[in-house]
């Protein structure tokens, strides 16, 4: 890994640098698009009192729901959780602390996070539990709330293909928070299905540009699906 | 008698319009695609980042890379658009989309909704159900007229925690299609063989009742 | 123009409902990836008192430029202006109003009257001009300024390939302002190269979605090149 | 002896690490480009919205699709990305940048910086320079030490409105290479053949000597 090479060839160099107590940002939604072999480094890396930033936790035994196994996360922020008994469990035992965010309000803290922007105004949540403490300001007669930027220690993303200098195109739907948490991470690791040649990608296609993005790592996916839903 | 499930949505269906982009919640609301009118397109918007979601796959099309806001396995119909979060939201929020339909626990007359959390239940999250309410135009709130013990769910006030607040201006239930205009319910139109006098009965916020009430048809 | 299919024929078609006194935003850097037509054509209706929001303002004879010629614009909102002497003379005149806005602050006003963001910090400006009757905020011990999201009556663009749905994609460095001008438009024309047939565009490749987009209209562009440069 | 503008390009140059994003302004800043170090790669960044700048275009390769934020015609290398311009300005606002090179008025002690505005003057605007010094965690000014007239441009407080505040660390003259530390410059290097003294005698704002200032060699 030098200059524009930003591959590494081994998960533990992927994710060297992380720490107890970081901030994790994390790509997908539900189990889609979920970097799930970083998560499972994180694992097998045994770093504690992590907060983590994901639309979701995953569910029982995959994803970022392995994490609450050894019980290395110390808050989750998230839109909507609780698809598996641990993370319940843990949260009802108070190990665990949780900041729900509306799902729109915490992609925009996380591109806010990203593009240098440290606070933001949106009607999102105005008049509910999520209004409580925050700044409420009237704009054109319609009442709006403060919200604030996210960032990361890490970022963990997961990406369809990219070239040596990290740029990065996503598969379908599997985009989702993605480039959100890569733009957002002081330190961003992407891993793809697929390295590809330097010049490949088409330059006004690429999702995530190169200069987001610290260390790229091959891998290969389980990619499980949470809701089978066939066709009648 | 109360409608059906699938006249819900058959009766919201009636309210989609040629080119209309729409979002549509969970439950009921996601049967009203099998409903869309003879003539008319739309596009539904899957607010994890799709536009034109399509049907569910066969098995050969099957991809785990291509789901839906509920999680489900979908397609891409012609037309559609794949995008991140934050863009997908910025639609929602920016108001882009013509319609959105979705369930509640309750609503009242000043046109506030609860639909994410009950105390003392375990709290799941709200998802994207805040940002939906927040940025349409144009909701409807499918429920029922009341809770399984009789209870009204169309209050003076709400009793639940809010997922917003003065956003909601119809409510479709299984008794009766309202609007919300200047602090009351008015209704408009009731399911068949309801009276008024049932959907009264069952209303705790203030009911308007205009002159004419038709019987929906189906 | 029915349902999905967001075609028209005619240049006249596509600006119907522009009026005196309205907010315009129109796409494009330096004369690079301008709507022309759309331009040409308002001129042609002759619309005065206009508000025009776009990084710059054409030169004399071409792009925005010719609207000056029969003082059709009240108010320029721009990072960068004065590349004619028309618009010198105008605003010397006090003929035309002009609010000079960073590009990257023009850029994000525009991102987020399209995204439902009223308003937002940003460090850009503290300390300068820009900042004059602005409010001013310490977030972790650095200075922002609060900036008001813009948004338009009519939003014109200049698009590469799109389908009768509305889908656009922008070609090389012409993309620009012009998504930003798309999503931000309560009524938005876009004038392309080339419609293509539904299905071409891929979509996680498409820039605009087509639920921006109310009007398509397909041209042929002169593409003038402002300052030719050439390997020496 | 005063640097030539290719010397203090040169110079600049030398501050360049392999992988780095830069953002190269107006004149002698993007002359910078011309002396990328042998064995350091970087990606010149291009606010229009282009990362990954190229050569100039032969003929055969022009396209009027293809210009830079100085609007001339450009070329993209291998591994360029083009997006939006709110993308381009999340990257200088956000950071990302790794370093900018651009030119001033005058700049002052405390960092701050004016390069956009002459009062009496006919103002074209500011263009990106606002959002790239306050954008920027490592800037480099580029400007003489002095005007033609003879007076100083670096200052103990600056005369004409500002492009930003308290943002600057680093400049170069073609007379020395500066760091402004604690509200003073600090003199780190000096043109081949310069003395201290001339410096200190066209440097208004404090001025920092250490007692080593080596010659700048070429």
């Amino acid at each position: 890994m030098a200059g524009f090479d930003k591959r590494v060839s081994t998960y533990a160099e992927a994710l060297d640098g992380l720490q107890d107590g970081m901030t994790v940002l994390a790509g997908g939604f539900g189990l889609c698009g979920i970097p799930e072999n970083l998560i499972a480094e994180i694992r097998r890396r045994g770093t504690r009192g992590l907060t983590v930033v994901s639309n979701n936790c995953g569910v029982d035994g995959f994803g970022l729901g392995v994490l609450l196994e050894d019980r290395q996360i110390r808050k989750m922020i998230a839109s909507y959780v609780g698809e598996n008994a641990l993370f319940e469990k843990q949260l009802l035992d108070g190990d665990l602390e949780v900041e729900l965010t509306p799902q729109g309000t915490l992609a925009e803290k996380l591109r806010a996070g990203g593009a240098g922007i440290p606070a933001f105004f949106t009607a999102t949540g105005y008049g509910t539990p999520v209004a409580e403490g925050k700044e409420v300001r009237e704009f054109d007669g319609r009442h709006y709330i403060l919200e604030h930027a996210i960032s990361g220690d890490f970022a963990i993303v997961k990406g369809w293909k990219a070239d040596h200098y990290g740029n990065v195109v996503y598969r379908h739907t599997a985009q989702n928070f993605n480039p959100l948490a890569a733009a957002a991470g002081r330190i961003t690791v992407v891993e793809v299905e697929e390295i590809v040649e330097p010049g490949e990608l088409e330059p006004s296609q690429i999702h995530t540009p190169g200069i987001y993005v610290d260390r790229i790592i091959c891998g290969t996916f389980e990619k499980r699906i949470e809701k089978r839903t066939l066709r009648g | 008698m109360a409608l059906s499930r699938e006249q819900m949505a058959q009766r919201i269906a009636r309210e989609l319009q040629d080119g209309y982009y729409v979002n549509l919640g969970i439950g009921i609301p996601t049967l009203v695609a099998n409903y869309v009118p003879e003539g008319v397109e739309v596009m539904l918007q899957s607010e994890n980042g799709l536009l034109g979601m399509g049907a569910f796959p066969t098995e050969a099309e099957l991809d785990p890379d291509m789901i839906n806001a509920g999680k489900q396995t979908v397609t891409a119909r012609t037309g559609a658009s794949i995008f991140d979060s934050a863009e997908s939201f910025a639609m929602i929020r920016g108001g882009h989309v013509d319609l959105t339909v979705l369930g509640a626990f309750e609503v009242d007359v000043q046109g506030n909704i609860a639909s994410w959390m009950i105390p003392g239940k375990l709290v799941k999250g709200m998802g994207g159900a805040m940002d939906l309410v927040a940025g349409a135009e144009n909701i409807i709130v499918v429920m029922t007229h009341a809770s399984k013990n009789g209870e009204s769910k169309l209050l003076p006030r709400c009793s639940l925690p809010l997922t917003g607040a003065g956003c909601i201006k119809r409510v479709l239930t299984d008794l009766a299609y309202l609007e919300i205009e200047n602090g009351a319910f008015v209704l408009r139109e009731r399911a068949p063989g309801v009276s008024v006098e049932e959907i009264r009965s069952k209303t705790a916020g203030e009911l308007v009742v205009p002159d004419e009430v038709p019987e929906m048809t189906f």
